[in-house]
């Protein structure tokens, strides 16, 4: 990815989480969001990550999000009324999250130093980031935390019936 | 590098070329299906000269311009941004689904060999998978834009109805993905041309008969048509999330319903159909099982493939207006029963069969 | 190919195996009586228990070295067994109370969350312990808010998930950059690199321990990022206000002190400064707030922030010592607070969960049993001598003056002074006020009796005969190597 | 081609509006939307990770993370729905005891 597709790439990342937090109304907030999640995904493919890019979407963008928007939309919720008292924490807030991130990026950017790890500048083998090498690793180094996730994800299943269902017992 | 492109780009204008007619036919075979069921005359007035089947070509032309001259409303209290994008998210996913669907095999045209596929992805039918599950945002969209209770109800019930439905449909390609050990839809395909006992083509419904089941129900919901058109529901809804839609863009609406149509009886021919393949036809010509064999050119056996992939997906077309007009509406909670306490499971159960059985057999 | 050890996740199998099985009796048992469910669940804990024991003597890491079995987490298996058992035990008893028919899900959510403890305890990955801290607290979020009728519930539930969500996301950046520095999410191979590492790899490893830091300051509610737990502690039921108090805040310890005493060791000098001042402010502050509350829950909830203050002090000294004190801290917090608890299920009714300390009036006076067993408690959190809080104490703050922290052990003997004021408070309050309401606990409560009778017993053992359960601490925690 | 570091500072700037969000929204399905910024932060860090060292490791947790993050959100929308029961509200200033 050259500099000329990174940075109106990163831009519209950006533009659209801001987006996110900055919309009155929960629904615009959600669709910036989804965009958000989508350019991520496409983000995804530039590096290699095809299997992950197509999952990003499937689940976050086509299951997740649609999700929230459900919420939204079974609450009916409105647009938020602006809060005036608030305004002293919010601005605490800003400065705490662009200092934490001047303090991270600092080094990160300027120590003229490349990340640990061998592969940026070479390209990746056609192997990598296909569903047959990320399946090889899922199922024998990671088969633990795999089967895991089963149990939590029945855990949240669990879970939200019990605390959404209409009537008790 | 540029001929590519103008490859790819031809490729594109083929599936689009094939796929944007049909959809405006579909309307046309739909009333007229209709009409047939109900035992009526229907569709009649589209004629040329008292010949009704000209009203084919004449609601391919007439539909599109009636609906582009009418007015476009957005109503009072709408969001105007969100009202004008929805058809237009709705629309989209499902046209660049196609890239993936393998329309023939390989064309030789001058000694360079072209992939009858636009983009042949490695993940293949993850991607469809994934452009079929932003359909939802155009009904969600739709639904909440238009200041509308109809609209609303409809968005809400297209959102939770099409969600659901992804995971059957997902667990039913996931068996075909065990079946052929691969995601790309075209070695797919390549994987029917075999033959079982030395004569019956391996299409993939020998393999998964459940599994079709399982992805036509779910397919059909997706695209939400009788007997899953809660979303829309006309004698509920009036028309459900694009109630408030005039002009071009509720042609929109309507056309991404047929495309939709389309992309669904495309994946079932090319999952548990063969896709392009005619039985016994392979590169050189037909070889048939009792030693005969023709032998044919390139260019007419990738004719002959691309014919045979277009009649696959009309009749499953066909299939889905019959079952339309043969059905009576799911209430809601049948629709869920159905979804996750039925395909679900059942779908759960076939991919541990299909892996048991695929561990069997390598074992062996 | 598949590294399959079944001996590494055994206890891990055996309470998610209990958790099944009481969902599955769920599905056979029909009217209100539960409480064979909660009998299987106990009886699920004490195989759990009893086969964990049994390996105490056994090292072997398993499915590629992202779990290990070793004496650390056989300590904490055993702890979260006692932890889990007692919140079934009061649960069976105050759910009647309540009124809250959920049937066999709050038991199975209890044994899952359960599991999760189990693995953040064993998780020799980033990976497997972060599925194992969300297995925990996707659980304990369902809890807190499973008295839906309630409102106060579902507050609670909202606020635990929103501020437990956000740490998750601290910890997993953290964990992103660590994986980003080292190339892997193994903590062997981490706690091997750290210390040599340099450049961008030293920055990223620092964002990354900073992150962890903040999202575990989070989970264990250490100022200043405990403004959820007095909250949460008072909204949810009782019972699982004892189980987040105890069980989940022994769990977060876990990892903390794995991950931190044991992986990051290397950079002790870093971490440790940071953490003296969290413990000072979160002691400090806990007992303070503490002072003022007139809720029992919510006062229990400040001495839970207070205590999570003193077992921060054990972290700083980074030594054998601190690692061992924490762990035995855990284990007498975990006796005395859930028969804290206990006392207050045993005050409520059905509409009248009497939990303003008002109605603490006299109560001793009343019902004697159950004023000592208060006392016992009361006396043991303010770390009064020969009770399991005070050599808790003893051994966490001679921790901190062994590694020159006499500051931080003056400041903690000072806290537990203030503590005294608002625990002999309640204890006043019991036996020399008489109050206009004469609040009567309910007879006939044969499970909450026997948590009271373990607890006490317990509390009072461990003071006595602390020696014991210390070495079994200080072995636990040598094994980490 | 752009810097490895690059991607990572975008993946901070996303964090960091993530969390600032979380702070300074009163909505709490905004809230919650702000933290799953934050955890695709994450992920975006742990793709560019895995890309740096050719090693799929980082994709395989992006895996799991998303399956963390879809039985956040099952659960988190129940809570939201529950509540929702009790108060016809989402803003965290009128849910009486979430002041913080």
């Amino acid at each position: 990815m050259t500099l000329l597709t990174f940075i109106p790439l990163a831009a519209l990342i950006v533009g659209f989480a801001l987006g996110v937090i900055l919309n009155r109304h929960p629904i615009r907030s959600a669709l910036c969001l989804a965009v958000t999640l989508f350019l991520l995904a496409v983000m995804f493919v530039f590096l290699d990550a095809h299997l992950v890019a197509a999952l990003q979407i499937i689940v976050y963008a086509g299951a997740i999000l649609v999700l929230f928007l459900f919420v939204i939309m079974l609450l009916n919720l409105e647009a938020d009324i602006p809060q005036k008292r608030r305004r002293s924490m919010s601005i605490a807030a800003v400065a705490g999250g662009v200092v934490f991130a001047g303090a991270v990026l600092r080094p990160i950017l300027w120590a003229g130093d490349t990340l640990p790890g061998p592969g940026w500048s070479e390209s990746a083998p056609a192997s990598f980031g296909t569903a047959e090498s990320i399946g090889a690793r899922l199922f024998t180094h990671f088969v633990l935390p795999f089967e895991v996730t089963s149990v939590l994800l029945l855990v949240a299943v669990l879970g939200a019936v019990v605390l959404a269902k209409k009537k008790l017992g | 590098m540029l001929i590519e492109i103008a490859i790819i780009l031809l490729k594109v204008l083929a599936v689009l070329g094939l796929v944007m007619p049909l959809a405006g036919a579909l309307g046309w075979i739909e009333r007229k299906g209709s009409a047939l069921i109900q035992d009526r005359i229907g569709a009649n007035r589209a004629s040329i000269y008292g010949f009704a089947g000209a009203g084919l070509v004449n609601t391919l032309i007439a539909d599109p311009l009636k609906f582009a001259t009418k007015e476009d409303v957005i109503p009072r209290g709408a969001d105007r941004l969100l009202h004008t994008l929805a058809p237009c998210v709705n629309l989209f996913p499902v046209l660049v689904a196609f890239a993936v669907l393998p329309f023939g095999n390989v064309l030789i045209v001058g000694g360079r060999e072209i992939n009858l596929q636009i983009e042949p992805l490695g993940i293949g039918v993850m991607y469809v998978l994934a452009m079929m599950s932003l359909g939802v945002y155009g009904v969600v969209l739709g639904g909440w834009a238009s200041n509308n209770r109809w609209s609303l109800l409809g968005g809400i019930r297209g959102s939770a109805q099409m969600i659901s439905y992804e995971l059957p449909m997902g667990l039913a390609v996931v068996a075909m993905i065990l079946t052929y050990g691969t995601l790309d839809l075209q070695q797919m395909a390549r994987a029917q041309g075999e033959l079982i006992w030395g004569w019956l083509p391996a299409w993939g419904i020998l393999y998964q008969p459940i599994a079709f089941v399982i992805f036509l129900c779910a397919g059909i919901a997706e695209s939400k048509r009788l007997p899953f058109d809660l979303p829309e529901s006309e004698s509920e809804l009036i028309s459900g999330y694009f109630t408030e839609y005039s002009g071009i863009k509720h042609l929109m609406f309507f056309m991404t319903d047929f495309v939709e149509v389309i992309i669904i009886s495309g994946l079932i021919a090319t999952l548990f159909f063969g896709g392009w393949q005619v039985p016994y036809l392979y590169a050189s010509g037909f070889e048939f099982p009792w030693g005969s064999s023709i032998a044919l050119p390139n260019i007419a056996v990738v004719l002959l493939q691309v014919l045979s992939f277009t009649i696959k997906i009309i009749f499953f077309c066909w299939f889905q207006i019959m079952l339309r007009w043969t059905l009576p509406r799911f209430r809601y909670d049948q629709l869920m029963q159905l979804g996750w306490l039925g395909l679900l499971p059942i779908g759960f159960v076939n991919i541990v069969a299909t892996a048991l059985a695929i561990l069997a057999l390598q074992t062996t | 190919m598949i590294d399959v050890s079944w001996t590494v996740v055994l206890p891990i199998l055996l309470v998610t195996g209990t958790a099944f099985a009481v969902l599955l009796a769920d599905l056979a048992v029909s009217g209100p009586d539960r409480d064979g469910l909660g009998w299987i669940g106990i009886v699920g804990l004490m195989v759990t228990a009893i086969a964990s024991a049994a390996l105490w003597n056994t090292h072997v890491e398993g499915f590629a070295g992202t779990i290990v079995l070793d004496r650390y987490a056989v300590f904490f298996d055993l702890l979260f067994c006692l932890g889990a058992g007692l919140t079934l035990m009061i649960s069976m008893d105050y759910l009647g109370t309540i009124g809250l028919e959920t049937g066999g899900e709050y038991y199975a959510i209890v044994l899952f969350s359960t599991a999760g403890m189990f693995l953040m305890a064993a998780a020799d990955d980033l990976i497997v312990f972060f599925l194992g801290l969300e297995t925990m607290s996707i659980a304990a979020y369902v809890l807190a808010g499973i008295w839906r009728s309630d409102l106060r519930s579902s507050e609670a539930a909202m606020k635990y998930f929103l501020l437990g969500a956000f740490a998750t996301g601290f910890l997993l950046f953290g964990i992103a950059l660590l994986y980003g520095a080292f190339q892997t999410t193994a903590l062997g191979t981490i706690a091997q690199e750290i210390g040599p590492s340099t450049g961008l790899q030293r920055t990223l490893a620092f964002g990354g321990m900073a992150l962890l830091l903040i999202g575990f300051a989070f989970k264990v509610a250490a100022v200043p990022f405990h403004s959820w737990a007095p909250d949460v502690y008072e909204g949810s039921p009782t019972s699982v206000t004892a189980f987040m108090a105890v069980g989940i805040k022994a769990a977060d310890f876990a990892a903390f002190v794995r991950i931190f005493m044991h992986t990051f060791a290397a950079l002790a000098i870093e971490w440790t400064g940071v953490l003296a001042v969290l413990a000072v402010a979160t002691m400090t502050v806990g007992n303070l707030a503490a002072l003022r509350q007139t809720n029992i829950k919510r006062m229990l909830a400040y001495s839970s922030i207070a205590h999570a203050g003193y077992l921060l002090v054990g972290m700083v000294a980074a030594n054998a010592a601190g690692g061992a004190a924490v762990l035995y801290y855990l284990l007498a917090y975990m006796l005395m607070n859930t028969g804290a608890f206990a006392v207050v299920i045993a005050l409520g009714k059905r509409g009248e969960p009497n939990e303003s300390l008002d109605d603490y009036d006299g109560v001793g006076l009343r019902q004697p049993l159950l004023g000592i067993c208060m006392t016992v408690f009361m006396l043991s959190l303010a770390g009064v001598p020969a009770l399991a809080g005070f050599t808790g104490k003893f051994y966490l703050f001679s921790a901190a003056v062994q590694r020159g922290y006499t500051w931080l052990a003056i400041v903690g003997v000072l806290n537990s002074v203030v503590s005294m004021y608002y625990y002999g408070g309640v204890l006043m309050r019991m036996f020399m006020a008489e109050g206009g309401k004469r609040v009567q606990g309910t007879a006939h409560r044969p499970y909450l009796t026997a948590t009271l009778v373990v607890a006490t017993v317990g509390t009072v053992a461990l003071g006595i005969f602390p020696s014991w359960a210390f070495e079994l601490a200080r072995s636990a925690f040598l094994s980490l190597g | 081609m752009v810097p490895a570091t690059y991607y990572i500072a975008l993946s901070v700037t996303l964090f960091s509006i993530g969390a600032i969000g979380f702070l300074i929204r009163r909505n709490l399905i905004v809230m919650f939307m702000s933290i799953e910024l934050m955890l695709n932060a994450a992920n975006l860090a742990f793709v560019v990770f895995a890309r740096q060292q050719l090693a799929v490791d980082g994709q395989v947790i992006v895996f799991f993370v998303m399956t963390v993050a879809a039985a956040e959100v099952a659960v988190g929308l129940a809570i939201i729905i529950a509540l929702f029961r009790h108060r016809q509200t989402l803003n965290a200033d009128e849910v009486r005891m979430l002041r913080w």
